[in-house]
C-alpha cells in the first residue's frame, strides 16, 4: 500500500477513535466506571456537546472509503473477523453509527451509503426471525448476498493494491536509451510498379478522349431552346433591341443559334420585329394576340 | 551477415528507439537481401540478454516486445535524476483499471456492481488518454453501453509480457463454508470478559459489547484524537 | 557502497537520462553519506567504458559529460527506425512519365494537350532527378522547347531491355484481369485503424495504394508509417 494511503489511514484510525469515544461518551452515564461500554439498542443521533471532532476528520473518514462496501470491509477487518463470520446485527449497528454521525454533522452521504443501510436492516431483520427447522434446508441465509459483494470487493481491493505493487515504468524501471547515430535525411525514392505506368497512361488517354467528346456536346445548341429563351427574354411586352437578344460570348454557333430561333418565332407569328427607319435600330417585340 | 554484427545491430536499434520493438520491426531494420532469419535474430536477442546481466540495464521483453530497461534495484538513484516524485495513482483509479484488467471486457456497469460506488467519468477518461484501457466493443443491450479492455501500453507500463503475468486474484471462499455456528452467535452474541478475552454470551445481541477494539483504546491516545 | 553496485548505478543513471550527465549530477545521485569520492565514480566510468567495447553503444565523452550512444557505423540499419516510408507518386506525375514513355520524344505542351492540365514544372525536376528523363532535343518552334525522352535508368529500373519491352496498350485489359488484387486496390484502399486492426475503406482513387503487400504493413510500427 502507497504512503499515501496509508497516512489516508492513520488518521482514519484516529478519526475512528473519535467515533468509538463519542459512543462512549453517549454510554458514560449507564456505565460510568467501564467507559467503553453497550449501546442499549439506542440509535446515535446526537453528537455530544463536549466532544471534540478534529475539523474534516469524518469528511476524511469518507473520502477514505471507497463506498459502502469498503466502509464495511474496513468494519469488518477491525475486528479481525472473516467475511463469512460477519455478525449482521454488530456490523449493522456498526454501520449505522457512521452513517448517522456522518449525517448528523451534515455531510453529504453518497445515496449509495444509505441504499446498503437499507439492506443490513433488512438483512438482519431477516436474521432474526424464528427459523422453522423445515424451512432451514433451501431457505438461502440472508447474509449470503451481501457476503457474495464482500468477498468480490474484496478481491478487487486487494488487486488494485498488487497492481499499485507492479514494477511500473517510471517509477521502479526506466526505459534505457541511448543517443542514436546521426541520421541521414535524405529520403526514399518511391517505388513504381510498370503495371501504374500503363494504368495511368490508360487513364490518361481514356481522359483525353472523354474531353473531346464532352465538347462536341458543349456545342449542340437547341434551335428549340433558344426559342424559348427569347420568349422569355420579350416577356415584359416591351421593345427590346435585337442585338440585344445575342449573346457574344457563346461564339459564332450561339449567334447563328440565336438567330434561327428568331427567324423561327417570326415564321411562327410569336413575334413582330420593327425597324423605324433604314439601318436604324431593329426592336423585337412578343406578339400580343 | 555475421552474427556478431546483428547483435550489434539488434542492440543498437533497440538502445536508439527508447521503446519496444517487436519482431517484425527489427526484422525491417534489414533489407531483404541482407535479412537473417528469425531464429538468428532471436539467438542475438537471448545473447544481449545474457550479456546484460549484472550489468546496469537489462534485456526486458513486454507485451509491445523487447526493450532496454534500467534495473528496478536502482530505482532508488535513478529517481534522483528528476525533481519529481513519481506519480501516484487514487485508489478508484487502480481498482477500476484492475477490474477492467482481470474481467474484459466488461462496462462501466460491470465496475459499478463490484465496487458499489460510481465510477466517475474523469477515472474513465484519464485512464484511456494514458492509453490503458480503450473501448472493444459495446454490450448488446439498452443503452449499448461501450465494453472496455487493457492495452498493450498497459502491460508494457506494468512491465507484463501478457494478462496472465498479473498478480493472481484472491480466492473466493465458497458460501457452503457460511460457519453454521453463525446461527448460534445470532441467538447468542459475542462479548468480552473482564480479561478482554471473547467469550460467548446468552443475550439479545442489542444489549452487547461487541467491538474488541474500542477496548483496545487506551486513554493517552485522547492527547492525538481529541486536539 | 561497493564499486559494482555504484558502476550499476552510474550506467543505470546514463541510460534512464537518454542525455548527457556531467559529474556533478551523477554525485548527486547519491545522498551525502553514501557518495563515493570522484575517483571512483570516474574509474566506474572507466570500466563501463571498457564493459561496453564490441557492442552496439558505446560511452561517449562531451562537452555536457557522458552519455552513451549508439555507434556510428550501426547507422545504416539503425536510421531504417525512422525511415519515412516513401511517398506514393501522384497521379499526375504517373501520367506524364508514362506519356513521355510511350510517346517519347515529346515537349511539356505535348503532355498538357493530352492531360488536358498544365504539368507542373515540380514533376519534371522530380523524375529529372531521378534520372528516369532527360532532355534530348528542343523542339524547331516558337520558344524552343525540350524534348523529353526517357533514360537507360528507366530501363533498368522497370527491367525493360529496351522501349519495345514495354507492355502495349492494349495488354492494358489483360493485365488487370490478371491481378484481380489490382482492382480490388483500385476499388478500395487499406487502412489501419486505432486498433490496429486492418479495415478496408473506401476511397477515391487518388488516395489508393496500388500494392497488394501493403496489406501485409502492421499497424504497430508507427514509426514507418508517417504518412
Amino acid at each position: 500500500m502507497s504512503d499515501q494511503d496509508s497516512s489516508i489511514k492513520t488518521k482514519t484510525t484516529e478519526s475512528n477513535q473519535a467515533i468509538n469515544l463519542a459512543v462512549s461518551a453517549v454510554n458514560a452515564p449507564l456505565q460510568e466506571e467501564m467507559p467503553f461500554a453497550v449501546i442499549q439498542g439506542k440509535e446515535l443521533t446526537i453528537l455530544p456537546k463536549d466532544l471534540y471532532i478534529p475539523p474534516d476528520a469524518l469528511e476524511v473518514i469518507l473520502e477514505a472509503f471507497e463506498g459502502p462496501l469498503d466502509l464495511l470491509l474496513y468494519l469488518i477487518r477491525r475486528q479481525n473477523l472473516d467475511i463469512l463470520d460477519i455478525d449482521v446485527a454488530e456490523i449493522t449497528r456498526q454501520y449505522l453509527g457512521y452513517i448517522e454521525l456522518m449525517t448528523s454533522i451534515q455531510l453529504e452521504l453518497a445515496a449509495e451509503y444509505l441504499v446498503m443501510a437499507a439492506m443490513l436492516a433488512e438483512i438482519k431483520s431477516r436474521m432474526l426471525l424464528p427459523r422453522q427447522q423445515a424451512e432451514e434446508e433451501d431457505e438461502e441465509d440472508p447474509r449470503a448476498e451481501l457476503i457474495k459483494r464482500l468477498q468480490e470487493y474484496e478481491r478487487f481491493k486487494q488487486a488494485a493494491e498488487d497492481v499499485d505493487e507492479l514494477p511500473r515504468m517510471g517509477r521502479d524501471i526506466h526505459q534505457a536509451t541511448s543517443e542514436a547515430p546521426d541520421r541521414d535525411q535524405q529520403r526514399p525514392h518511391p517505388d513504381v510498379d510498370i503495371k501504374e505506368l500503363v494504368t495511368a497512361l490508360a487513364d490518361v488517354l481514356k481522359r483525353s478522349e472523354m474531353f473531346e467528346s464532352h465538347q462536341v456536346e458543349m456545342e449542340k445548341l437547341s434551335t428549340r431552346e433558344r426559342m424559348s429563351q427569347v420568349m422569355e427574354n420579350l416577356r415584359d411586352n416591351q421593345f427590346v433591341p435585337f442585338v440585344a437578344l445575342f449573346t457574344l460570348e457563346e461564339g459564332r454557333l450561339g449567334v447563328v443559334v440565336t438567330f434561327l430561333a428568331v427567324m423561327e418565332l417570326i415564321k411562327e407569328s410569336l413575334v413582330e420585329i420593327v425597324q423605324s427607319e433604314s439601318f436604324g435600330p431593329i426592336h423585337v417585340k412578343a406578339k400580343t394576340s | 551477415m555475421n552474427s556478431d554484427l546483428i547483435k550489434k545491430i539488434v542492440e543498437g536499434a533497440l538502445m536508439a528507439a527508447g521503446k519496444s520493438l517487436d519482431i517484425t520491426q527489427i526484422e525491417r531494420l534489414f533489407t531483404d537481401d541482407e535479412r537473417p532469419p528469425r531464429d538468428q535474430i532471436k539467438a542475438a536477442l537471448e545473447e544481449i540478454d545474457t550479456d546484460s546481466r549484472g550489468r546496469g540495464f537489462e534485456l526486458k521483453q513486454t507485451a509491445s516486445g523487447y526493450r532496454f530497461q534500467v534495473h528496478q534495484e536502482l530505482a532508488t538513484w535513478v529517481n534522483r535524476l528528476w525533481e519529481e516524485k513519481p506519480k501516484r495513482y487514487s485508489r478508484a483509479m487502480l481498482e477500476t483499471l484492475s477490474l477492467i484488467a482481470y474481467r474484459q471486457p466488461l462496462t462501466r456497469g460491470d465496475i459499478e456492481v463490484v465496487r458499489g460506488v460510481a465510477v466517475s467519468s474523469e477515472i474513465i477518461k484519464t485512464l484511456q488518454e494514458r492509453e490503458w484501457i480503450r473501448v472493444v466493443g459495446y454490450r448488446d443491450v439498452p443503452g449499448k453501453p461501450a465494453l472496455f479492455a487493457t492495452t498493450k501500453q498497459f502491460l508494457d507500463y506494468f512491465n507484463l509480457k501478457s494478462l496472465d503475468d498479473l498478480p493472481a486474484l484472491g480466492e473466493i471462499k465458497d458460501l457452503t463454508e457460511l460457519d453454521p455456528a453463525l446461527e448460534l452467535t445470532l441467538a447468542q452474541g459475542v462479548a468480552s470478559n473482564d480479561d478482554g478475552e471473547e467469550t460467548l454470551v446468552v443475550g439479545m445481541p442489542e444489549s452487547i459489547e461487541i467491538k474488541p477494539e474500542t477496548v483496545q483504546v487506551e486513554p493517552k491516545d485522547d492527547s492525538q484524537t481529541h486536539e
